[in-house]
This record gives C-alpha cells, structure tokens and sequence, in this order.
C-alpha cells in the first residue's frame, strides 16, 4: 500500500499539543523550546500528518511524548541513524531531530557527523546543556573544561567540542545557535532550519536547573546577554552590545570585536554577514568566537544551498525504473544466463 | 576435429581450480559450471580464498580455490574431494592434495614448477619426483608459456596476456569433458563485452588449450556427465548470497512494498549489498552506512516509515546490532537480519564458514527479547528463507533473523526459477488512514501482531519508543503488571509463529534407529551421507531445521519415533544445546567441528556408522 | 523531655519514607539507615524513583521512595510490606498503600492533602475521610507549615526552608523508634559540613518534629529494635554499586595492579564509575569514554598495557559490547564486565530491577565465545564478587561478566569491613622481562591461561589481535585444526575454573523434598521465605548460584538430592533453560515473575507450599 | 609487578623488521609507509620495547603484523579507543595507531574525533585510499563523490569528508599530510608527528593498485606533483610549482593562488606557513584547499600545543595521592560512617 497524501490541511499549533504531562522538571529550559517548536510547526507548511520527531535518550529525547506527531524516541545516540532511514525511505516527511549534548555528541558522534557530511534534509534541534542530565549530572563533551560534576571531582579535564565547529568540520549546510530563554529568536531560527534543504544543526543553549544551572549564565544572563551575544542576520552588519556600538570587523585576515565610534570605526567597517557564502572559512570562525574576547555568535550563521542525500537517491532510483527493462521480480530472475532443461 | 579417445559416463565429478589469488580460477570455475548448467547437469560449486586481497604470490596462503561439482544426479553438496585438481603452482598443490581423490587427475602448469616455487610453497622436495605423485594422472601442460605466446600474438601485452592462462585451462576442461567450445566463447563474449581485444585474445587462448588437451597423450580418457534427468523449465545458477538479496526483493514485490537495506560492508554479507544496491529499478533502495549501528538503525527508521526493511552483516556485525534489535523487538516494527555467519569468535576466520552465531541471534540482547530465527540450508533456498523471513516479519510484526553462512553465501548452485505469482502473498497489517480508535499497540489475536501505521498517514499520529509500552496504548507505562504482560505478548506473538510454518519433516523413514538431526547450511552433507547410508540399508533419517525459533510444533513428537539423536553442527554444539533446554527429554548426542570448513560427507558417514553399531 | 509512652520490643520493622522527587525522602532514608546501623540494627535498603529527574510533582508517577527495613536479627530483604510509611503527599499515598501491612502506622503531611492534590494524584475521593484507611494508625502532622516557620526563623529562606521538612519526619521518627536525635544531628553537621546556615536549620526542624511526636497524642506507642547479637566488629552500611567498586579497587591492590575502569554512564551502572573516579588517591583510574565501545575497547587496551581492567554498564550497554568482549576471549587479556541489569528489552523500565541479562551474558557474542560469568547475590556481597571476578580474570586470562541488577545496585545494607591481609591473594600470570622462549599463546596446563607480557617490557614484544591465534606462537593461522584446537582451548579454559571455585552449598537440609534455586540478586526474598517454612517444618532447602559459567561442579550432585527442583528468578525461565541445556536430567519447575519489582516473600511463600503439596 | 624500563637502548631500523611475509598486494601503497615508518621509529628515540602499533581492521591495520614492536591488531574502528586506554593506562608508551578511511572516518569516526578532543599523545596514521580496501572495493566516507564502486553502480552521491577539515572539527592540534611515494616527505612528517605532544594525524594518500587504482592522481602523479601539492613547512613562504614561481597569498582575507612575477607580485606577498598558530583559521583553509583552483596542501599544517589528556589525568592522580591520607583499601573501608558492634 503506497502512502497517499492528503490535501495540505493547514495546521494550527493546537494540533500539535498533547494531552500528556509534561515530564521535564519545574524551571527546565525544555519547557521553553517546547512551546516555540510548536508555535513555529504551523509556519513551516508540512501536512501535520508528515511531520516526525525522532530523539535519542536523555532528558531533552524524551521530547517525542510531549508533541502530537508521528514520534519516536529511540536509543541513545542512534536518532540520526534512525532519522536517515525515515528520510531515505520517504523523502517527502518532514524529519526533526531532538538530541541533547551527550546524544549527539559523545555515543552519537559518528552519525552527527555523518548526517551532516551526507546533507540529508532533517533539521537537528540539539539542547546543549552542557551536561548528562537523565543520568543526573556526568560531564558532557560539551562541558566546559575544568568543571566539577558527578564524573569529575576534581574538574574535568577534557576539552569541549564545539557543535558548530564539528559541523563545520564535517562540512554542514547549516548551523545557528540559539537560547532557550529567548521564544523569538529560536522561532526565527527554527523557521529557518526548517526551510533550509539539507542537515539543519540548530544549538540550542539550554538550561538544566538541576545538573548544571546557570552553565551558560554568562552568556544567557538578563543583565549580560547583549553584550555577550550577537545576533547574526544574513546581510546585516555584524553588531552587538546593549548600546548596539559594538561590532566585528577584520583586521590583517583577523577578526576582531571593535567599538564604534572609537578609532574612527563607523559602521561602515563592520563585517556584513553572508550566511549564503559557500566557503566556510568565516563561519568557522564565527562558530569559534568565544569569551570575553568576543561576543558569542547566534542565529543562523551558515545556510547554504548543497546537494540532497535524499533527491539524488531517488534521481537514481527514477532513472534506473525509466532505463532498465527488468521492471519485476519476474524479468530479473529470467534474465542473463537462464538454461532451459527439457527434463 | 581429430577423434576422441575412450569416453568414460560419470554420474558426477568434482573438478577444483586453485592458483594465484592473480590466477582468475574463479572466472574459470565460473564458466566451466555456467557450461555445464547449460548442457543440463546438476551442480554445486564453492570458492575458498584467502582472507589477504592479494596474498603472497606461490605461497600455501595465497592459494585461491574454485571447486565444481557436477551431476546428472542431483547434486548437493561441492564434493569431499576432486576428480580434477587444477595446480597453477606448486602452492597450489600443496594445499590441495589432500583434497584429491586417490587416482585423481591432476593438470598442472609445469611453467611454474622450479626450484623457486618449491621452495616458495614450503616444498622440502620436488612433488613431482618424489613419488609423492603416484597413482595420480598428472598432466604437465606448459600453460603459461603457450598462453603468453598465443595472447601476445593476439596483441596483448605480456602482463594482459598472463592473464588469459585461465582460458588455457578452461579450454582442456572442455576437451576433457566433451563440452561444446561455443559455450565457452560466448561465456568470453559476454564477460569482455567492451573489450574486443580481450575476447580475441582470451578465445584463441581456449583453443589452444582444447587443441593442446586433443594433441597430446596424457589425456588417454575423456569423461562425459548426461544432464540431469525430471529437472524441467528454467534454471540458473545462484549463488547463496544472490538469492537471499533476490528473495528479499521478491517479497517486497509481493507485499507491495519497496525493498530497504541499511547495511555496512562485512565479509562475506558484502554481496547481499552489492546485489541489492544493483536494483534501484525495481525501487530497492540501498543505504552503506557508517557503521553497522547506523545500518540497522536507519533499517529501523525505514520500517517506521513503511518500507520492508532489512540489514545484512555477518557475526561481529550482529554483535554490534544487539542494541537495536531489542528496540525493533520493543517498538514491533518489522525488520529482516540477515546474518551470514563465518569463523569466530572476535574476527575470527573471516572467509571461513561457521555456524557459531545461533545463540547469538537467540540471545544476544538485554532483556527478554526474542526474534523469530531461521535459517537457509542450501545456497538456492537462501531466496525461499529470506522471502519467509520477510514474510513472517511483515505479518507478524516483529523483526526476524535469517541465518546463512559463508559455505551457502559463496557456493552456488543450479535453481528452478520460481514464478512470482506462485510464491505465497505477503499481507502486512497496515492500518487505513484516519482509522477510528487507532491504537499503536492493540493486537490482532490470531497472531497477536499490532498494527502498522505509517508517518504521513493522516489521523494515526502516534510514538513509539525503547520504553515499556502500556498494553493497547503504546504510551510509556512504568506499570509493574503492565510489563509482565507485554513480555509474554511479545513472547507468545514469536511462539505463535509455529502455527503458521510447516511441520517438521524428516527425509527417509517416519522412525527408526538414528535420527541425524542438522540445521541451516549443512543439508547438503549430510543429506548426502544419510542417502549413501539408507542405500546401503540401514536405519538412518535426516531431519534439518529451518525453523529454529519457534521450534515447528511437531518436533517433539519427530524426535520420539528415533531410538537415538544425532545432532550435527559447525560449532561446539549450539543446536543440542538448545534443543536440550527446549525439549529436554531426549538424550542429544552430537557430531561438532569447528575448523573454519564445512561438513565432509566422508566422516559423517564414519560417525553415523560408529552411532548406528551402538544401537 | 518528657516520659515516653508504652515501647513495644520489635524483632524487625520496615520503614517505607515517599514524597516527591525534591523532598529529600532519600536522604532521610539514608539518616535512618545510619543511625540504625550506629545503633547496632541489621538493615537492608531500597530506593525506588521514577525514571524522570523530577517527575511532575504530586503526581503518582512522581514518587520518589526508600524503603529500609531494621532488625535485630538478620535482615535479608528490604521487606515486602511497610510498618511505617511516611507519604509526603496524596500521590505517595496512593503508591504505596498496596506496600503496607495492616495496621501499620502512617504518617501523613497534612499540609499537602488537600483538593487539588487528590486530583493531581488521581484520587477520585478523599482518602482520609472515605474509609479506606481504616484498621491503620494514621497521624496528620502539619509537617510543611512546621519546618517552614522554624528554618525561617532560623534565617532560610522560603524555598530553602521548604527543604528541611525532610528533618521534620527524621524527628518524628528518631522520637518514635527512641533513638538518640544526638545521631541525626552529627549526620547533618557532616552532610551539610560547609554551610553552618544549613545545620543550624536542620537540626531545629529535626527537633521540632521530635518534640512535636512527643507531644501530640496520636503516636501513643513507640517502638524498639534491639542491637543484633552475635554481630561483632567494625560494620558499615554500603550499597551494591558501592561494594562493587571497592571490590574491584581491593582487587587491584592485592594483584600489585592498578585499577583501570572505561566506562560509559548508564542507570543503574553510573555509581560504580562514580565511586572509582574518587579513588584517584589509590591509582585508580576512571576513563569515562564516548561510548559503551569506547569504554571496555579503552579497558582492553589498559589490559594489554598491564592494568587491572574492568568496565561498568547495564543491559543495552553489554549488547553493545559484544563486539568488543569477543577480542578480550581472543586475545585472551583479563577484563572484568559488570552489568548491573535493569528491566528490559530495550530501554525497557531503565530504573527497574530485573535479571533477564542472563543469556545476554552468556551468548551474546558472534563466534565460540565463551567468558566465566558470575553473579553477586546481596549488596554487600557485591564486594566479594568483584573481587572474584578481578581474580579470576587476572588468574585465568581470560574475560568475566560480572552480573549484578538494580535491586542490590541502589539497596544497602550492614557490611562488616573485611580485612584486606586477609583476602585470598591474586597472581596474574606475569612474563618476566627478557624471558626466553616466550610464546605469547603458551599456556599454563594448570589453568590453561597465557601468560601476560607487557608493552614495555624488554624482550617480549609480540603482536595479538583479534583473528584466530596459532596455538603457543599466537601468530595469525587459518590452519583447520589449530582453529579447532583453539576453540577448545578457549572452552576448556573456562571450564577449567570449576576446579577453583567453591563447590555449591546448600542452606538447609543436604536433601529432602524441594530445592529451591535461585541465582544472583534473588537471595534475600529466597532465603527469608525458604526458612520461614523450614521454620513451619516444612522439607525445604535453598541453592543459590553464584558461579553460573561454569557452574560449580557438584552442580548434578546436589540437584540430584531433592525431589523437585523450583528456579525462580525475575525473567521468563532464563537460568532454568541454561539448567536444562547443561544438566538436562532433572525436571525443573519455575517460578517467574518480570514486574521490574524484587520478589516478594509472600508470594514465594504460597508457590512453595503450592509444589510442597503437590510432593 | 610494577613496569619497569631498561635504560635507553638505542634501536636500529633492523631491531623494528619482522622475518613474516607482509602480505599486501605487490604495488600496494602500503609497503612504502612501512619502510618509512621503520625508517623513522629509531630517530624518535623511544625504547623499542616503549613502542605500541594498535590498528583496527582493514588492509593498512594489517600493519602491526609487519612492524617488531608490541602491537594490537584490534576491531574495526576501536583502534583509536584501544589507543586511548594503553595510553591512559601508561602514558610512557610511545603508541602508533594504524588505520584506514573506513575504519577511522566510517566505524570509527567517533572515536576519532574523541581522542583528538582529548589530546592523547599518539600518532595516527591514517592509509587514506579512499576506498575499503579489505572489503574489496566498496566506497569510503572519503571516496570522491560521483565514484563508480563495488556499491556505487551508478556513482556515489555522498560528498567525502576531508580526514583534515575533521581534524580542525574537533579541535586537533597537529594534522599532516603526506604521500606514500614520496619517502623523503613521510620520513619528516613522520619524525614530527612522532615530536608533536598530543594527537598526530597524520593523513597518507595511499594507492590501492587492485581497487582504486591511481585515485591520488592528479596530485601525485609524476608529472603533475610539484604543480599540484605545495609542501608547507612552518616559517617559510607558500611556494610551488615546478619553476618553485607559484604561491599562496592573501587577498581581501581570502587565499589565492598566484604566479611570482605576475601583476608585481613577489616571494614577500606570500603567506608565511605558521603551524604553530593556536587559532586555526588558516589551518582549516589550508586543509581544504582542492585542485585545480588550489594545490593540495602537504607537510604539517599544524602543530600546536596544547594540554595531553593523559597528563592532566596523572596530575591528578599525583596530586591525589599526595593530598588524602587514605593510603589503601583498609584506610578507605574504615573512613567515613563506621559502626562498631560488640555482638
Ligand atoms: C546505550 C546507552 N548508554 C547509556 C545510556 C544512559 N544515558 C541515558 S541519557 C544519557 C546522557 C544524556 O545526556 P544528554 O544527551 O546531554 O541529554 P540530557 O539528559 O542532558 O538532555 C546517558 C548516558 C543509555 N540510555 N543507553
Ligand atoms: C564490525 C566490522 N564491520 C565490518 C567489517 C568489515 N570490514 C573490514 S575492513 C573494512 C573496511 C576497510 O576499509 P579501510 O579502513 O579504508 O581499510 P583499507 O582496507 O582500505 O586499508 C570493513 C568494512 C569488520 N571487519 N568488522
Ligand atoms: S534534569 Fe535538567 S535537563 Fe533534565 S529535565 Fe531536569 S532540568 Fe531539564
Ligand atoms: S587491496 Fe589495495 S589496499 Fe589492500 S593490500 Fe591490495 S593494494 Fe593494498
Ligand atoms: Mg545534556
Ligand atoms: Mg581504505
């Protein structure tokens, strides 16, 4: 029985709520990425009948239950892998991925990459808080350095990857960065990643009031987090700063936070952001920028057009019906080398 | 054509080529079994090469074998030993001679054997002056330096021109075998479709062989082998993996679904991959992922979203895949594992055969998560189980895993090419859009499946996930006797499987003194040794699982009408181990191997012997 | 103070405290335990949370609990049924009351019981005022309002404050079972050791809810445990997980080694890596890797590397290890496996025990793969086990699953501290440096086992991996019978440990009508329901297994002593089928119960009478 | 036992050749990378009993059969994770890993990005053939895209991943890259991996005469070579070509490729190689410069320090030790809550 599609029905954010308590603690900034995935659902366009949420294990996979659609939480680590074969079986369903940092990052690393590296059409929501939180509070490939947690009593010492670094690495499409205290920005950002064709990386720094609360204070922080973020928008130029006279600029092939204002900067200076640009050299150093040194960068910082895993299986897939003549079982098996026995 | 010496009739013959990994004994065991597919006879072929790509030229471990076995009989097994050995070098005859029948003929390429190679195959003595040939028919053909000469004169380069020394052979066998040269020219036509210079080159090459084979006086009998008799209709040669890929697209066909396999290549499943990522025109789809997680869970992504999906690996993969299967066993998707077991454990004998991975299928997850196990017996039905296990996976929700081996995998055999309308339906249990109390995980009490509703099906969202599911509901349920009861749904809806396969049957007497009791690759051996055994009247019957979990209902009773049991198997006793714990009342003995080959028909007929006289 | 009412004398009394996740229920737990155990109490304990971090507050779903259960004779069990339940709120009512004897006392918060939690707990009337606690002892205390006005008088805030009511049933309950509030309060100062603000709040609601039991008439009997007689030396309480990672550091020290643990966080396993991480000070080290792979791949290569290997997980994390212990059985290095089984398949119930890993362990590895396996069977005995397992693994070179479960992971009970002189030694089979003739598959005929080589030592390098070895050279062969050979090596070798493990004991009569079989976390429910009856004069006895691969070798001989064979275990039948498929001369009878729950005494107690009659 | 370690013995290239055939096919890449690296092992100056070669599986994880050191020829893809455990285990060893394109970018790539984000001292080799070699013949996550394989019928439709691009991904500090025919170049590539504190990639363009047969072709052919790769060597300017005429030069903060003595440009305007720059902005460029716009980058292109893993991890454990008075298992199990009884 081939699927059939109705009439697109133009769904409404009701039609995505649950019934189901929401099981995330009091304060978790699940919560919050909940109520704007939902809000933008209706925007994207996809029948509600072709929209599927596929996570791994944590606190943030559990996302699946709390969403009326097509969900399926799976194992730890694997939803990439699950998520490809849904989108290499049916193309025309509209795939998110709920991942957190340990899913993705640390057993599920390998299918990150590889999702990405194939540019299959999913859009990846990855709620980094820096943290394990379903098995309360082993660091995270993403915990900052030094940093005591249930694993590390005295501090870790591991690095921590970066998601849009990996993703630059493993040549994404698309990265942007988000916060889970801030609804309109994950809406413009998730509106984009569900536009964009190809992996959509979206990381969403996300606060885990139990394991690891105020992780991303510094960034996140009412009081700071004009200054310490800058909110990037495609051919806009790239400023910040409660006062907005901060900006990036580069200097001798370096990129550099100024002052505008200062040193005869004006605007003018400032780097316009090309998140269309297909060499990725500037994005990978915007995905970089860390404190106090420069702001951190949010918003979608790369979008590019590419090739589909998915399209160019299936181009295949039709052109091999329209050339070959074996068009069943049958013709396959009576054809190349058949002896006939007379018995 | 000058006229042919005695003609001896042979109800079947063994030939085995061995040389070089270089050497292309393949191609030649290849077109000698197409040619006598042609002219009617029965066959079974098997390859045996080095687990190097290339290894060490002239060395014992380098040598790459092709072994025949022809009939007008039927045929089921490769053969315990040859007829004809093929020695491209002294390596070559090292590693084979005891595989040779006493009296055998064996065809040699005197070019290579010197002092070099001797010494090279770990040969203390020239072989071929040291007796150690005697009462064998050798035949010292100059193969290289008349192939090189021959192919040179065509227009080949020396290096290209080495390479056609196979068809030097090929063209012997054709005289040796009275077979028509034309087949084996149109065999070359075909395989260098594109490249004229080498099918010119490669036929002249044949001839001289057929000529040189006619010419000289070593060769003083021809043999001839009559097709088969009552085999009627359409046949072709397939090999075990072919055919499970074939029988995978067939059931798809026939449950009107499209075919998707996620797998990652692993010796010797590769082919299965291989095969199916050829069929894009039938809408198969094919996914080499990154690893064997990623295979089967993209396998399981695609079941979810309404394909027939399946993975192919072989035992460290499966290893690997534990994890997942007990989600598709959690989440009742259907999912096909095919796994084509070789020589363990860790990596093993990874070109050899082995069935040492049933437990593994049966056990290898946390928690009580069964599957429905079965496995294939000859490379040709490797179509008919992977088709069942496709079938049964749809039907009854559940994932399936299929057991082959490398010994069925590689070997080939003629098969009767089924017709599809003939092959049974495939009716999985798909839920209608926008169905009235739909519920993820209410069942279908004939065989307790649930229903199979698919994403982009309007008015059946649902989620499905690892945790325990709440009966009916699917919802995530922490409810204690909910879970009691989900384990025993899921274990009966595997249990239940056993009223919808066929009974058990035993081949040869209903009852008697031994009953030899084999599972999955193994049929041919020893349907092979019981036949010889019953013709020379004793009591003896065969009966070979395919069905392993669920067990058919009949086996029990099967096994009381035998005064003993004897369970034989490629591993240290897995099978009997089983049985024992499923139907405990029988004393199993057991005939175990485990050598990196496959059941020889000589010494089952020495144990069956040995059990027979103590009854 | 003023005078105590009447005390009841109490041979044992299970204490079940429930709230909601925040509520500090386990650390009241942990309060109570303690000072039990300073008082000189056997104990065992449970804790039983939901698999959320904090399930919706005053939802069933959301109860968080600990059970402990006190005695001054031994306590095997955490209890089935509760003296004394302390709920928090309506929801851990509800949970519970299917967990509490007749009569018992229960204290509730009546601060929480009010409309709108009944309705989030899912009471469609109030249970306090419809009947159905009747028969019970139940006393209403405003424990909310009480600790707030206290901990802000002493300068919390609102919140903080909120948190001390924890404090307020600790005082209930040191005023109800006469214990000296001087513990409690030594157990806050060192809890809460760097924030005086906390102490000085803890301990004012501690006495507030002392005096507040003192004075209200509701609780008008106390009770008394009497220290256990008999019991002497130095005890402390610890739970499995703990035991188990000090077993493995006790092990490392009396083998001269250093504890190397790879691990990947997994419930219920986390704790062992997060105890092994503290112990730097002793040379241990704890990797936590990418994965489950990642982590026993990193613990093989420690092993090679001379370390004292082990990784630590939990059913889906073994299935993705197969791979990977494989090698280990190959290559032949000591690793110790713990699995701390949890309810399955799949993700299953990940906060549940369970003991359904049993097969997993045993078979879940492609190839001939066979590893010793055994199996803890109380919290403390963890310890032993671990040490076990590090010992024979060092001894024997060879691999160890070691199985735990959920049950005894989280349960705690009184450990009497053993002396590390006298703890058996631990020998692993270590190469000299610049040992001549060294092989690296040379072996010990006594144990079978290889000898160990190091990197870095002198005059050993040599190479290993995961194709099969040449018997003593250990280089790569795809000999037939050395692939043979080796596998039998690798059996026998396992087999071999029979001869250096106890032999199997029996509790009870060495013979009579029912043997009960039990193996692993099942001890305590078995052992207390077998000597009940035994107690009633009823011809019963207990086996519990530890050593499951191999099985200790008067296995036969002692099953061979009863009339009827019972095994029960929380799984469908998995060590009964291992029984059967080794032992297949007896009948074996099951009991089988997968709630994701322990087993209950009683209702063990009814299955034994029920096959004691049918004698 | 505790380890103990001869004084330094200085090893000879003879001390590192096995008697046992290798067995690779004639012409394969492989052996050339073998006799370098035997080449190089005694200039490293590590004890040869200190030197560890652990592969996974493939054709190039043959490789510890070939090579008289201790070695581990391990599971496909685990040779990094094994790596990091003998290292976490005794940081004195000095531990090659071997390893293919499948089984460190495909299976592997997990733990190949890991060990890099930790930093653990080791030396990869990766036998880039972009191809599964042992397999016979499939394609590789770095097979070029649109290649006819054994599982390509109609050509890949992934793109490949750049083993370098990965490395900067997930934060490498040292990444070289070399070719198997040019013995000079692997010898100091080599020797400077084997220097490098931290992890070493060092990727080998290998040639797999049976299945991909010449895929490195235009960079390494003969006659094309000097044109087509620049060998980057830290502290002088970005020439090649074979008049030595062409560069690498900054413009406008993007890198071109231009001809000295064209338009005025001369040796000065070239791009000083820094491998030892920490921000790797340029690095990335570098790794992912392709033919025939760029010529492929070879040599080290980085090598940063940075803090090793298995260092901080013995510090520590050093500082452990030193600090708690609890000395053995007798001193832990009576510390904390103990209970006297007198029975
Ligand atoms: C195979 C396997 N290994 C380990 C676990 C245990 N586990 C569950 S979630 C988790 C990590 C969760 O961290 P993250 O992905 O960051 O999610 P969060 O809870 O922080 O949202 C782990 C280690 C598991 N469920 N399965
Ligand atoms: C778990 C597992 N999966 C798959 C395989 C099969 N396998 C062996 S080597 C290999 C790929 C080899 O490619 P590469 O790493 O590039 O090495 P090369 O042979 O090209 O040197 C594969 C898929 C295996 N041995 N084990
Ligand atoms: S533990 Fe942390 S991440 Fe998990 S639900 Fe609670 S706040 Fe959220
Ligand atoms: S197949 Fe390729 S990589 Fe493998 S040994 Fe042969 S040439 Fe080398
Ligand atoms: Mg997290
Ligand atoms: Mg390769």
């Amino acid at each position: 029985m081939a699927t059939k599609f109705e009439p697109l029905s133009i769904a409404t954010k009701e039609d995505f709520k649950l019934g189901a308590p929401v099981k995330w603690c009091a304060g978790c900034g699940g919560h919050s990425v909940l109520s704007s995935v939902i809000n933008v659902l209706p925007e994207t366009g996809a029948p509600k009948e072709n929209i599927v949420f596929v996570s791994g294990i944590g606190c943030s996979s559990r996302f699946p239950y709390y969403i009326n659609t097509y969900g399926f939480h799976s194992m730890h680590g694997r939803a990439m892998a699950i998520a490809s074969g849904i989108k290499a079986a049916n193309p025309s369903l509209s795939v998110w991925i709920v991942t957190g940092d340990g899913d993705s990052m640390a057993i599920g690393g390998n299918h990150f990459i590889h999702i990405i590296r194939r540019n299959i059409n999913v859009n990846i929501l990855l709620f980094n808080n820096k943290i394990y939180g379903l098995t309360k509070g082993q660091y995270s490939p993403t915990t900052p350095k030094g940093s005591i947690t249930k694993t590390s009593p005295e501090g870790t010492i591991e690095n921590a990857f970066k998601p849009g670094e990996l993703t630059m690495g493993a040549q994404g499409t698309f990265y942007a960065r988000t916060v889970d205290s801030d609804p309109k920005m994950m809406r413009e950002v998730f509106a984009a990643a569900a536009a964009h064709k190809g992996t959509s990386v979206v990381e969403i720094l996300q606060n885990c009031v139990i394991f690891a609360n105020q992780v991303h204070k510094e960034i996140t922080g009412k009081d700071v987090r004009k200054d310490n973020q800058i909110y990037l928008k495609h051919g806009e130029p790239m400023i910040f700063g409660k006062e907005r006279n901060r900006g990036l600029m580069m200097k001798c092939s370096k990129m550099e936070a100024v002052t505008i204002g200062e040193n005869g900067i004006t605007e003018d200076d400032l780097i316009v952001h090309n998140a269309y640009d297909v060499d990725d050299t500037n994005h990978y150093r915007l995905v970089r920028m860390e404190l106090p040194e420069f702001p951190v960068a949010m918003g979608v910082i790369r979008a590019v057009d590419s090739t589909v895993f998915e399209s160019e299986l299936y181009n295949q897939v039709q052109k091999a019906k329209k050339e070959s003549k074996i068009k069943n079982m049958d013709d396959l098996m009576h054809s190349g080398n058949v002896f006939e026995s007379k018995g | 054509m000058a006229k042919k010496n005695s003609v001896i009739e042979l109800d079947e013959v063994v030939v085995k080529f061995a040389g070089d990994s270089g050497d292309g004994m393949q191609l030649t065991g290849d077109q000698f079994s197409d040619t006598s597919a042609f002219i009617g006879n029965d066959l079974s072929t098997f390859p045996d090469y080095p687990s190097e790509i290339r290894a060490p030229q002239g060395t014992v471990a380098g040598v790459s074998g092709f072994q025949v076995h022809i009939g007008h009989k039927e045929v089921s097994t490769p053969g315990d030993q040859a007829d004809v050995l093929v020695a491209m070098n002294p390596a070559a005859l090292k590693a084979n001679m005891k595989w040779v029948k006493d009296g055998a003929t064996i065809i040699i390429d005197i070019d290579n054997f010197d002092n070099k190679h001797y010494k090279k195959a770990g040969y203390v003595e020239d072989p071929l002056h040291d007796n150690s040939l005697e009462g064998y028919n050798v035949v010292k053909a100059p193969i290289t330096m008349l192939s090189r000469n021959v192919a040179t004169s065509a227009g080949l380069d020396n290096k290209t021109a080495d390479k056609t020394k196979n068809q030097f052979v090929a063209g012997l066998l054709y005289w040796l075998f009275n077979r028509d040269i034309k087949i084996g020219e149109d065999f070359l036509k075909q395989k260098f479709m594109s490249k004229p210079a080498l099918v010119k080159a490669n036929i002249a090459v044949l001839h001289e062989g057929y000529n040189y084979a006619e010419t000289i006086e070593a060769l003083s009998t021809t043999f001839h082998v009559d097709p088969v008799k009552g085999k009627k209709g359409l046949f072709r040669t397939i090999t075990g993996n072919q055919a499970t890929a074939w029988g995978l697209l067939a059931a798809a066909e026939k449950a009107g679904l499209e075919l998707y396999l996620g797998s990652y290549p692993i010796t010797p499943a590769t082919e299965i991959l291989q095969e199916i990522v050829k069929h894009k025109h039938l809408g198969a789809v094919a996914f080499q992922a990154e690893d064997e997680i990623a295979g089967i869970s993209s396998a399981i992504g695609a079941s979810f979203a309404g394909k027939l999906a399946a993975t192919s690996t072989s035992g460290p993969g499966l290893a690997l895949k534990g994890e997942a299967i007990g989600l598709a066993v959690m989440t009742e998707l259907p999912l096909v594992i095919v796994n084509v077991q070789r020589g363990g454990p860790s990596t093993g004998l990874p070109t050899k055969t082995e069935q040492a991975d049933l437990l593994q299928a049966l056990y290898g997850r946390n928690g009580e998560s069964p599957c429905i196990v079965i496995a294939a017996s000859t490379p040709a039905n490797c179509f008919n189980y992977a088709f069942e296990a496709a079938k049964l996976s749809l039907e009854h929700m559940t994932p399936v895993i299929l057991l082959t081996d490398s010994f069925l995998a590689n070997g080939s055999e003629l098969w009767k090419i089924p017709k599809m309308k003939e092959m049974p339906a495939i009716v999985p249990p798909r839920v209608e859009d926008n169905a009235k109390d739909f519920y993820p995980y209410h069942r279908d009490p004939k065989r307790l499946n649930r229903y199979w509703a698919v994403p982009g099906q309007p008015g059946l969202r649902h989620r499905i996930g690892g945790l325990e599911k709440g009966d009916v509901t699917g919802e995530v349920s922490h409810d204690p006797m909910n879970h009691q009861i989900m384990v025993e749904h899921r274990e009966c809806k595997v249990q239940k499987v056993a009223e919808f396969i066929p009974e058990q049957e035993v081949t040869g007497p209903e009852s008697g003194d031994l009953l030899v009791v084999g599972w999955g690759g193994s049929y041919g051996a020893l349907i092979s040794a019981v036949t010889d055994l019953r013709d020379e009247g004793k009591s003896i019957s065969l009966t070979q699982f395919n069905y392993i979990n669920p067990l058919p209902g009949n086996t029990e009773e099967v096994f009381s009408r035998f005064k003993k049991i004897l369970v034989c198997e490629l591993n240290m006793g897995q099978f009997a181990s089983y049985l024992r714990s499923k139907h405990p009342r029988f004393e199993y003995l057991q005939y175990n191997k485990i050598q990196g080959l496959p059941l020889f028909i000589s010494e089952l007929k020495i144990k069956f012997n040995e059990v027979l006289e103590s009854i």
